[in-house]
């Protein structure tokens, strides 16, 4: 129930704000904050209640079923798993955040914003928890729309393009897969004995011949890593990221792409375990080739929103090589790896939408020596640039030690190259902090004001987040030990 | 006594935190107190530690503490714990010991920096990730403060960041050593696919009855570690960083890139001794590096005009020395040049820093002059310095360790006449522009006018320095002299004896040749630069040539800048906007001219439609007609 | 036979439509083509003995009244706007 | 002929009556406003009429009709359609200076004639119906006679319309003259004793050439984007729903009748309709800058997207009516739109007049954009269950050919629904277009019921279930 209570606060916010801001935006904003601060309570307080049963270690730790179309065998099925739930922890925080950096941004139609903001974040949540495939495909499509309008209204100059080509990649994969749901839909209901279903559970124990599942699998798989994105479906990420509103970005980064690796994890690994396996070669390769190739073109970027947008093609990469290693290790690394890369890289955007903010440019070449007017935003940037490089004693280190630690035995080759990647990622993350903070200080006029408190607060909160993850991981893996456990004996 | 540990890495740890938290709003006196205080008392708490260690050698001769487990995944788990054995106990004497002596130097020495909160953060943060570095037992952790240590060596180097210049060397610094630490990193995956764990003691006791002595992973292993070695030592060819890396304040140079950092490497090396033991052909290859490297670098310190680059170079090829003798197995050797090395070339750099600052930034060599009578202080020390890096017999600790080295790298199982030949003439190199710096420094007419003496504060680091890098040899004496071991006692209940070949000539004839060697370089300085500065050099062409090949560090950065730079910046700039989204465009063109034509079928005309609906019929007919 | 008779009629008909021009010839063809459909439905009648063909028949010549009432109304008006009846004139609606 | 028999066929008699009661009102120089409102109470008496036979149905009337399950739903759809159109129809007449009266004749006639093509299993009457429908028609569309274009597209509909009939008409000859009858549940008979002969099978295709022409299924769609455009608002939704859904009828009924699925050639035939549908009509939108074309030409997409549930057979009818009914709730509140924002002078189809409209009446663009979602089959609106069940019904067939282009085309659909919808959303022109407020209350009128419409849509978006369960409900009545 405590599902249904979360995502539907969030829509009622959502509604409550528009309706309010016709008088006052001020209220409008408070809303929304308390809408996602709610929302973040409920899992947070649900866990202090039912500590003993996450460390017991059963996997599904709430259910929540109603009937919704049953002529369709289609249910209301929600479900929260250790993995789900470190998923919900990561939206509503970064929600939470969204609507802090989005305060003073969003200067016109705040209601509709506000609007948006909180259905895309409800979209978010239901994905992470729906586990009926035809409502997991609605709420994948829920969570576009009101992205598509944040890009469309409220981005920079060129939002129009950027939203279309955003709407228009994700909605081939999100309609290739439902082909797919379609099919698996139809080849469970004739095995079962005309006991059709979308129910996750159901579908769980269908077999399929190699071809059949092979043409399924692909289905799903396009659709999530064109979200991941996997090169080369990664063309809509740098335009939608550099022209989304800042808080368009945090959620873009920090949970959307999330959503294709947890869709992978939850769906085509469990559902298609050999014929996932039979594509994991070349998986595993193109990740490397994307953690390469988005690190080559982080580094040439000289727009600062699209610079960060291709370090997370390079990052993502580490996913898709840990996801398809099917190696426990590897796996644990790549659910570390989306909450660090949530955390850091969003940090990164909502830096670069203050910069813009102060600035009114995202051309790294125009910025510099911002440390000596800025010396706590520029300390705040060296972390998550550290972080963004794979730093020890930050979160991201471990995720990526653990995926190339685990990938390493199933193919040492692919993971030197992809450890080759470190030594990019380390280019292009130096590079943003020798263009904007160090050298000789290029702006002219008053220097820019460094964070404000309400600024400290969010840039604080992801530092602490991201150094507790770096130094005591240990909760986050226990959490997810058991999903990962069984993935791994599935294959 | 397990339970101090923490308390060493602890303190700088707080220190940093405070000053990065609330620095910028403290008095400039107490923040120079937390920053050089916290490296006190962890300096304090390590001889605390380390003088029970001396009386009572615990059980398996090692302190140790487990703070928390940092994360168990599968049969991987990996904790937050300290350990501290005889050659921990070395390298921590070395980083609190001399670290405090630089940070309360620097107290002085950065006092008119508007950044003084921000430079003794970084300090305390590396002399935290230093300690980690050593006293880890287990390899991702050491691995924590590795990368922790090149954090703060970038962030001190590009220190003035106003200066480009400066930056580049920060980023090129983090860079190449960036790339030796994947190999390390490479090096632990394969250690533990191998071992199946990665906690230092384990692999130790582990890796003899795993490996077979000489197989390709073991081998593979320990070239993977020594390249991570190579990166953070500056050893070839990864060694192009260091010089460059003199761009940060002189403290700095004297603890990171003299002291401690730049030693890690042959940290690493000695710490996974076993494995280096196990693979001979890395061995010898640790052994050819360093011999190269200290020729290679000692030459180029002959022709350097900037104080601190000879200093640099001068401090890979002496690592070189260290590599040299990890090489030929004589390990205590190696470890007892590091300990003399650190405070010579401590002390050097100090003083370097002084003149420099008393010389209104002036770093060329030939600038200065005749400070012998201005700054006596300065000049003894600086002459202890000098003497203890150009090794001279018995009255300088460089004296003790060096000998040792030149007298193992022939008489050591893996030694042999060829590396003896080269260390020897490292050692006449060496001498060589060590007696050019101080002549040109200290001696000749003043060329440029002293506007401060350096404060006292500044100074007792310098005396303390000068002190031990006359007096740290006499606690290991050559055998055939005093039977005076204690270092090597000491170390070697970690690491293992020197083997020896037989039937060796006197050990005498070779510190004869040594001893010669030197005074033969400090006399052919003497010729050379005595009142005369350098005038032959610039003379013939031909030498000149050299002498700015020999300058510009055997042009290893042009080499890498067309080898590897070039291409690269190439390569991204030629794909800024990204190949792949043509195709994508390319698909969005097609469906438009698609459009276009579609709609010319609509051109409002009657008839065509007609002519459309008799297609459409003529189709639909054929098609039955056909089937 | 009479089918034949009646599909030359139809084709007659559509060439008509296809090649004249002026709005009233081409209402006039389409006319032809109606009753040639009415002639074959009243040769199927015939064929089967029963009254349906002429039955529909009569349906067709109403509707092909009134269709041609509505269609004339239009031509009027097409000459009022356009001073002329050649269709190629109808070009204002198009991309 | 029983009195079940006529209790059956009464709500198409009251159907009838309407335009005669129209006509007497005319007669007594009643004004717009009581025909407009006796009309719609009609309309209604219609629906309860539905209601009230609902029991006694299914009813045979031979030869001519049967009132079956599938005859009233359609019919209901129909009539659901017809009240919103006379709606839209009462303000933007009241706004032309042509005398309006009229119009609701040929409107309820065409209504009728739509009608009784969903209840005809016979030639005759199926014929009857469509011409009823298509006379009503070329009025309608020259109805604003004066303004320009408007008697040009009915002209060209006239022709086209005219041409397809007679088409239709010589197809049903051919059968008829292959199979001695005209009904067609006997013409199936027919067929399973003799088999199939080249005439029959010319009629067949001739036959699909009329009903393609009025689908505007591709390539006999030409005439659509010109008649959208050129006629009035609310009749270029009448064709857009009210027309189609009446043809569409008696498609299914015949081809269900005659068993069209186990003739692999009309499939083919049907199957390279479909997919020329979906392309043509997709690839034609996306730049088209006026929304009425726009609409045209994505309905012939929809059609296309249709006929795959058409293909599907038994499976796919529950498919299609959902469709249908999603359908038309969205183009209802998408004309109405531009009905409510059509001028005296010309109507609202000129896509740069929607700039900003959000910031100027939100409502409005909410409506529109919800409808738009709807057409382009996003979550939270009606459309997406639709296409979803029209993929099942494919997939289940295994008509993967169909499926995917579906899948592609509706994304190139997404690109110019997105189009209008980013414009809707766009910063506003500096000059504020002057608002309306003529007629008060019927303006209100229209825009609530244009809300009622929104939630329609989003209620059937987001819980499909009771739709589709009555749907099966009437199918199961035959």
């Amino acid at each position: 129930m405590i599902l249904v209570w979360m995502i539907g606060i969030l829509l009622v916010g959502g509604i409550a704000c528009w309706l309010v801001a016709q008088r006052n935006t001020f209220v409008c904003r408070w809303i929304a904050l308390i809408a996602v601060i709610t929302a973040f309570l409920i899992p947070v307080g649900w866990y202090v209640q039912h500590q003993p049963v996450i460390v017991a270690g059963d996997n599904w730790l709430v259910h929540f079923q109603a009937d919704w179309i049953p002529a369709f065998g289609i249910s209301f099925h929600l479900a929260m798993d250790g993995l789900s739930f470190i998923m919900l922890l990561l939206t509503f925080l970064l929600g939470v955040l969204a609507v802090l950096c989005s305060w003073n941004e969003i200067r016109e139609k705040t209601g509709f914003y506000f609007f948006n903001l909180l259905w895309t974040l409800a979209g978010i949540a239901g994905v992470f928890v729906a586990m009926d495939l035809f409502l997991f495909y609605f709420f994948w499509e829920v969570m576009l729309v009101p992205m598509y309008f944040l890009i469309a209204i409220w981005g920079d100059f060129n939002r129009r393009y950027a939203a279309y080509k955003f709407f228009i990649f994700t909605q081939t994969g999100g309609l290739l897969m439902l082909l797919s749901i379609l099919a698996l839909y139809f080849i469970h209901g004739q095995q079962s004995g005309g006991n059709y279903t979308f129910d996750y559970f159901a579908l769980l124990n269908t077999t399929m011949v190699g071809a059949t599942a092979r043409w399924i699998m692909l289905g799903f798989l396009i659709a999530f890593v064109i979200k991941l994105p996997m090169v080369p479906l990664h063309n809509w990420l740098p335009d939608a990221h550099s022209e989304a509103p800042t808080a368009g970005s945090l959620i873009l980064a920090g949970l959307l792409l999330k959503t294709g690796a947890y869709g992978i994890i939850r769906f085509v690994l469990p559902l298609f375990p050999q014929a996932s396996f039979d594509v994991a070669w070349f998986a595993m390769l193109v990740g490397v080739v994307g953690i390469v190739y988005g690190a080559l073109l982080a580094f040439a970027q000289t727009d600062l929103k699209r610079l960060i947008a291709y370090t997370s093609v390079s990052h993502m990469g580490f996913v898709l090589l840990g996801v398809f290693a099917f190696r426990e290790i590897a796996l644990q690394g790549v659910v570390m790896q989306l909450l660090t890369h949530g955390v850091s890289t969003g940090a990164l955007f909502v830096l670069a939408g203050m910069l813009k903010e102060r600035l009114h440019t995202r051309d790294i070449n125009q910025m510099g020596g911002l440390w000596t007017a800025m010396p706590r935003m520029g300390g705040i940037a060296m972390v998550f640039v550290m972080a963004s490089l794979g730093l020890p004693f930050l979160g991201s280190f471990i995720a990526e030690f653990l995926i190339l630690m685990g990938a390493f035995p199933v193919s040492p080759v692919l993971t030197i190259i992809a450890s080759g990647g470190l030594v990019l990622s380390a280019l292009y993350s130096l590079r943003i902090v020798q263009k904007v903070f160090l050298g000789q200080a290029q702006t002219v006029g008053e220097p820019p004001r460094d964070l404000s408190a309400r600024e400290w607060v969010i840039m604080a909160s992801l530092t602490a987040a991201i150094i507790f993850l770096g130094l005591y991981p240990q909760p986050v893996l226990d959490m997810v030990r058991n999903v990962i456990g069984e993935m791994v004996v599935r294959r | 006594m397990d339970q101090l540990l923490a308390y060493i890495p602890a303190f700088p740890l707080l220190g940093f935190l405070i000053l990065s938290l609330f620095g910028r709003n403290l008095p400039k006196q107490l923040i120079g107190v937390i920053g050089a205080g916290t490296v006190c008392i962890a300096a304090l708490i390590t001889i605390v530690v380390g003088i029970a260690f001396l009386q009572t050698t615990p059980e398996g001769g090692a302190f140790s503490q487990l703070l928390w487990s940092w994360f168990r995944v599968g049969n991987l788990s990996i904790d937050i714990s300290l350990r501290v054995d005889a050659l921990t106990l070395v390298f921590i004497f070395i980083i609190t010991f001399v670290g405090a002596l630089i940070h309360i130097y620097s107290a002085f020495f950065m006092w008119h920096d508007r950044d003084y909160a921000r430079f003794f953060a970084s300090m305390n943060l590396f002399v935290c990730a230093m300690l980690l570095l050593v006293m880890a037992d287990n390899l991702v952790l050491m691995y924590l403060g590795w990368e922790g240590v090149g954090l703060c060596s970038y962030l001190l180097i590009g220190f003035w960041y106003e200066v480009p210049s400066n930056c580049r060397a920060a980023n090129k610094a983090f860079l190449i050593t960036r790339i030796g630490d994947t190999a390390l990193l490479i090096g632990l995956f394969l250690l533990f696919q191998e071992l199946g764990t990665l906690n230092i003691p384990g692999i130790l006791q582990r890796a003899p009855d795993y490996f077979a002595s000489g197989s390709s992973n073991i081998e593979l292993i320990t070239i993977l570690l020594l390249v991570g070695g190579m990166g953070k030592s500056a050893q070839m060819p990864l060694q192009t960083w260091l010089p460059d890396a003199m761009a940060g304040p002189s403290p700095v140079s004297a603890l990171i890139h003299a002291a401690t950092m730049v030693t890690a490497g042959v940290y690493l090396i000695a710490r996974m001794h076993v494995l280096f033991q196990l693979s001979p052909v890395t061995m010898a290859i640790v052994a050819i590096i360093g011999a190269i490297t200290l020729l290679v670098a000692g030459c180029s310190a002959l022709v350097q005009t900037d104080i601190k680059r000879i200093l640099a170079y001068s401090t890979i090829s002496q690592i070189g020395y260290m590599f040299l003798a990890l090489g030929i197995g004589a390990w205590s050797a190696a470890i007892f040049h590091f300990f003399t090395h650190a405070f010579f070339k401590a002390l050097l750099f100090l003083a370097a820093g002084v003149v420099i600052e008393a010389l209104h930034h002036e770093h060329n060599i030939f600038m200065m002059g005749g400070l012998r009578k201005r700054m006596p202080v300065v000049f003894f020390t600086f002459l202890a310095g000098a003497a203890a890096l150009s090794a001279l017999p018995l009255v300088s600790a460089g004296f003790f360790s060096k000998d040792a080295i030149l007298w193992y790298s022939w008489s050591a199982a893996n030694g042999n006449s060829f590396l003896w030949l080269i260390a020897l003439a490292g050692a006449f190199i060496t001498a060589l522009y060590s007696t050019r710096l101080m002549l040109v420094v200290f001696w000749g007419e003043m060329k440029t006018p002293i506007h401060e003496q350096p404060a006292q504060g500044m100074v007792i680091p310098l005396i303390v320095l000068a002190f031990f890098s006359v007096a740290a040899g006499f606690i290991e004496w050559p055998h055939n002299m005093v039977h005076l071991t204690l270092f090597s006692d000491h170390v070697q209940k970690v690491l293992p004896e020197t083997v020896m070949k037989q039937g060796l000539p006197s050990e005498y004839l070779f510190q004869a040749i040594a001893a010669f060697m030197t005074f033969a370089g400090v006399y052919m300085g003497y010729m050379m630069y005595y009142g005369k500065p350098g005038v032959r050099w610039q003379q013939s062409p031909g030498l000149s040539a050299t002498r700015e090949f020999l300058f510009s560090g055997w042009k290893f950065d042009q080499l890498y800048q067309f080898l590897f730079v070039k291409p690269f910046v190439f390569i991204t700039r030629i794909n800024k906007s990204d190949v792949i989204d043509r195709m994508y465009n390319g698909i969005a063109q097609a469906s438009l001219r698609l459009n276009s034509w579609f709609s010319i079928s609509q051109n409002g005309s009657l008839r065509l439609y007609i002519v459309g609906v008799l297609a459409g019929i003529l189709f639909i007919i054929t098609l039955q007609l056909l089937l | 036979m009479v089918l034949l008779v009646a599909t030359v009629l139809f084709t007659l008909g559509l060439i008509g439509v296809l090649t004249r021009k002026n709005v009233v010839f081409m209402l006039i063809s389409v006319e032809i083509m109606l009753n040639a459909a009415g002639l074959a439905f009243v040769a199927a009648g015939s064929r089967w003995e029963q009254p349906d063909g002429q039955v529909m028949f009569l349906f067709i010549l109403a509707m092909a009244a009134a269709e041609v009432s509505v269609g004339l109304a239009l031509v009027l008006q097409i000459y009022h706007q356009h001073k002329t009846l050649d269709v190629e004139n109808l070009k204002e609606l198009k991309d | 002929m029983t009195y079940q028999q006529y209790l059956a066929l009464l709500p198409f008699i009251i159907l009838a009556t309407a335009a005669i009661v129209v006509i007497l009102l005319i007669a007594f120089r009643q004004s717009h406003t009581v025909i407009q409102v006796t009309g719609f109470m009609m309309m209604c008496g219609v629906v309860l009429a539905m209601w009230y036979v609902r029991d006694t149905l299914p009813r045979e009337i031979p030869p001519l009709f049967v009132v079956d399950g599938f005859a009233a739903l359609f019919t209901g759809l129909i009539i659901f359609s017809v009240l919103v159109v006379g709606l839209l129809s009462y303000i933007y007449f009241e706004e032309r200076e042509e005398n309006p009266k009229e119009y609701y004749i040929l409107l309820f006639l065409a209504t009728l004639g739509a009608a009784v093509l969903t209840i005809s299993r016979h030639f005759i009457s199926l014929f009857i119906g469509l011409e009823l429908l298509s006379v009503s028609l070329y009025a309608l569309i020259a109805y604003l006679r004066n303004r320009n274009n408007a008697v040009e597209a009915g002209v060209k509909y006239l022709v086209l319309a005219a041409l397809s009939s007679a088409f239709l008409l010589f197809g049903m000859a051919l059968i008829y003259m292959e199979t001695g009858s005209m009904e067609f549940s006997a013409i199936a008979r027919a067929i399973d004793a003799a088999g199939m002969s080249v005439l029959f099978v010319m009629g067949i295709g001739l036959i699909v050439v009329a009903i393609g022409f009025k689908l505007a299924l591709v390539p006999f769609h030409l005439w659509a984007a010109d008649v959208y455009q050129g006629a009035p608002a609310p009749v270029t939704a009448f064709i857009a729903t009210v027309s189609k859904i009446g043809v569409f009828a008696v498609l299914v009924r015949f081809a269900e009748a005659i068993h069209l699925e186990t003739y692999p050639l009309a499939v083919t035939i049907f199957t390279v309709i479909a997919i020329a549908c979906m392309i043509v009509g997709n690839i034609l939108a996306l730049m088209q800058q006026n929304v009425k074309r726009l609409l045209a030409y994505s309905s012939i997409a929809h059609f296309g997207y249709l006929l795959v549930a058409f293909l599907s057979g038994e499976a796919g009818v529950g498919a299609a009516v959902f469709y249908l009914l999603a359908y038309s709730i969205t183009l209802l509140s998408a004309f109405g739109i531009i009905t409510l924002l059509s001028t005296q002078r010309r109507d609202a189809d000129d896509l740069s007049g929607y700039r900003g409209l959000f910031w100027r009446s939100p409502l409005m663009a909410a409506i529109f954009t919800v409808a738009l979602l709807s057409l382009a089959g996003i979550p939270l609106t009606a459309g997406f269950p639709a296409k979803f069940f029209i993929l099942t019904a494919g997939v289940q067939q295994n008509m993967w050919l169909l499926a995917i282009v579906l899948v592609l085309t509706s994304v190139i659909g997404l690109y110019y629904y997105l189009r209008i919808i980013s414009t809707l959303f766009a910063a506003p022109p500096l000059t504020p277009v002057k608002e309306r407020t003529l007629h008060p209350f019927f303006y209100f009128a229209t825009y609530a019921s244009l809300v009622v419409l929104m939630c329609l849509l989003a209620w059937i978006g987001v819980y499909p279930g009771f739709i589709v369960e009555n749907v099966r409900e009437f199918l199961l009545i035959h």
